[in-house]
């Protein structure tokens, strides 16, 4: 079993984002979602900079330095895309007119408390940035995140260790081993990557997993 | 495919229940968007809350609404517009109940419940009549009110110009309550006068931002001369 | 003795507002001011439906359905001038930006409370508008009333009878009669109109009044 | 008449007091109005708080007072961005102190400070480390933080054009904080690229009106490329 690269995790995520969808993508993974949107999906992508409507990343030449993101990266108006100020952005954010925010997690645990901001490392001043705000405004949030650490722990946990972003929040976890919903049941698992047994996706877990009964192999494109 | 124009405003406003809290945009009757407002009379819906600066008009709009019997509170600034009989009468005879709310205190209670606020606290109305009863702080020596969110089951607003996302931009005096109330409410109507292509606003110059807004209808301005139409 | 007119009384009023000056102007009384202002002095000013820089009423041939203002009057832009959505509008009222703000006034005490808004008349319901955002938010409030009721009571007191729009926020009073300020040591008169001396201006004032040292006669020009 | 633009940087930034709070615009080290906070530096104001997005870059603006010694706390809320090593190391050493704030709390408690308000309630950080010795209320069933608002002394912002009234018109994602923090402070000072005659904007597209601009200075654009001119 092969799992996912960065990119099919972003294009697993991007295939859930409806027509129309008003959507705030964080830095990392969620970035890579736009080169992955269905052709035919009208999506209006937010951030907290104060704009929204954004379109494809121009190319470095074709580059306004004036049209940026929240990861301060050059980005571009599709028709109808427009600015606002801050407070407006984050009245926006806030108040509940995004319809998904597509984060990245440190940590994810069993009740969708979400730990994104923050390792507790005091050599490093703690940068909490739009985090917050998204986690609890968002109408629903998703994360695309490595299943463990690099050296093999679980960061989908029963309880996340981490200082917490927001608690109860995150909707769908997309790893790179599987799609699981978050469930006033608890963790179930939707989609898991071919040549991946429950077993072992529950040994690489501490949060405990249920099958959907409509799980499936998630087949994703070779992307890298 | 995002479209938010509706082909009529039976459409524009189909789906407002009994007991709505309609907030209704413009700041006086002659900018109420009373094509919109009157359009509820095409829903059953009875019992509505009224938000609004005003009561509206003499004949058109709110005033419509009040004389069939649709309204049974008006949460306003200025309960006394010139010709505002309908209202008056429903006040007096006690059918309409009336919240007085400071004109500032009405708009940044529909922001904060546009940005997910629980409330704050201001300096307006505390010592006075309007105050009373309200939870009181002292805040660096000073008296001030809190003052909770006010959320719009539905918002009826006018606007000059909306593209298919839903973007608006107002004309002159107009804009005033429209773009708050737009972002207060869980579904949002705008009429229009104009629809234009995607892509015809400049970036920097929309006012209001399609994500707040849910419908679209065009409303010929002619219609909506509350002074010249009875 | 003549008591001024609404028009002198704006032109008083008028002649102590400064270069450049941002300025709101109440319904009645004070939307006669634009009328009187000294030339060569660019005051800038604010109404509560969200425009700012307004100019001179249009001919009624002229006038753009639009462009109105808090009395739903119509006006202009002078260049400048601009407009801005309700909240911003009583942002810029509540939250001191206005150097001015001139309004009517049924009643004001020697403490400079306020009361513009309700006469506690049963039968009208009570209409509020802005009146008591500018009271609370302006850097200044200075109110053009006339002296007494009509029938000859007094309207300055020792306290206001009727409900107050808010406490302590009156600095100046033009009425018909005189110019009053409101000081920590009670209200001193400022000027008077020709041939009313201090004693007549005190019979028509329930509160103490003292006369300022730098006294002087209002002279004002023939207005109606 | 009205006349806000001033001759040059040291005049923009005259008077500023030790203690003082200065707010910085922009959303980066990117778009930090660096002339302006680099102006600072020919006053003699020491033990300043800089309320600001991030805390700079490698070595303009922000940091250069840090590396100055002017700096003794920053209200942010990312405080890392690449090249801020200037604060790195006061943080570290403790000459700076850090006040971490959610981004939306921040512009928001300069809008509460702007709009005269007292503070508010948000649910953002409430339950998390941020939230911790904050005043707490459940509202609706759910936990709420209280927020006090953040008044600058000095707002040190930038904008695409001006006209004499302070009037002022961002260019795309450059609007950012700028808008709030014009509003936030006592004193406002804009960075503008170009002066444009008075009636040069469309009433309905000014974006920050001239009554919450103190003093006007061009500073060209290739002064400011913080990548570019170490």
């Amino acid at each position: 079993m092969t799992p996912l690269s960065r990119q099919q995790i972003a294009w697993r995520a991007a295939q859930d984002i409806w027509d129309g969808a008003c959507v705030n993508l964080g830095v990392g993974m969620p970035s890579l979602i736009p080169n992955y949107i269905p052709k035919g999906r009208e999506i209006v992508l937010q951030a907290e900079v104060g704009i929204i409507g954004m379109g494809p990343t121009p190319k470095p030449e074709d580059a306004d330095p004036d049209i940026f993101n929240a990861s301060v990266q050059p980005t571009t108006f599709l028709p109808g895309g427009s600015t606002f100020s801050h407070t407006d952005s984050f009245l926006m954010i806030r108040g509940g007119h995004l319809d998904l925010a597509m984060l990245g997690a440190f940590e994810v645990s069993e009740a969708g408390d979400l730990a994104n901001w923050n390792t507790g490392d005091p050599a490093t001043a703690p940068a909490v940035g739009g985090a917050m705000d998204l986690a609890v405004g968002a109408k629903a949030i998703r994360v695309l995140m490595d299943h463990t650490t690099k050296d093999g722990r679980p960061r989908i946990l029963a309880r996340c260790r981490y200082p917490l972003t927001a608690a109860h929040c995150v909707k769908v976890i997309y790893s790179n081993l599987a799609v699981i919903d978050v469930t006033p049941q608890g963790l179930v698992v939707r989609e898991t990557i071919p040549d991946l047994d429950f077993a072992q996706l529950q040994a690489a877990t501490e949060a405990r997993l249920t099958l959907s009964p409509d799980w499936r192999v998630l087949e994703a494109p070779a992307l890298s | 495919m995002i479209d938010k124009q509706v082909a009529n405003l039976e459409a524009a406003v189909a789906g407002t229940k009994d007991g709505a809290t309609v907030l209704v945009g413009g700041f006086s009757a002659g900018d109420e968007p009373v094509a919109l407002t009157e359009a509820l009379l095409t829903t059953a819906a009875r019992d509505l809350t009224i938000v609004a600066n005003g009561v509206g008009g003499p004949k058109r709009g709110i005033a419509s609404l009040i004389r069939e019997h649709r309204v049974t509170k008006i949460v306003c600034s200025y309960p006394r517009f010139v010709g505002g009989e309908a209202f008056a009468a429903a006040y007096k005879s006690g059918e309409v109940a009336l919240e007085v709310v400071p004109q500032g205190t009405i708009s940044e209670r529909l922001r904060a419940a546009a940005a997910g606020l629980g409330g704050f606290y201001t300096r307006v109305s505390a010592g006075t009549l309007l105050g009373e009863g309200k939870e009181t702080r002292i805040i660096d020596g000073e008296p001030y009110v809190f003052e909770h969110p006010i959320k719009g089951d539905v918002a009826l607003i006018g606007a000059q110009q909306a593209d298919r996302w839903g973007n608006l931009v107002f004309r002159h005096s107009r804009r005033n309550f429209n773009p708050v109330m737009a972002m207060a409410a869980a579904v949002t109507v705008a009429q229009v006068v104009e629809m234009v292509p995607l892509g015809s606003f400049h970036p920097d110059q929309v006012h209001t931002q399609g994500i707040f807004v849910d419908r679209v209808v065009v409303v010929d301005r002619a219609r909506e001369n509350w002074a010249a139409t009875p």
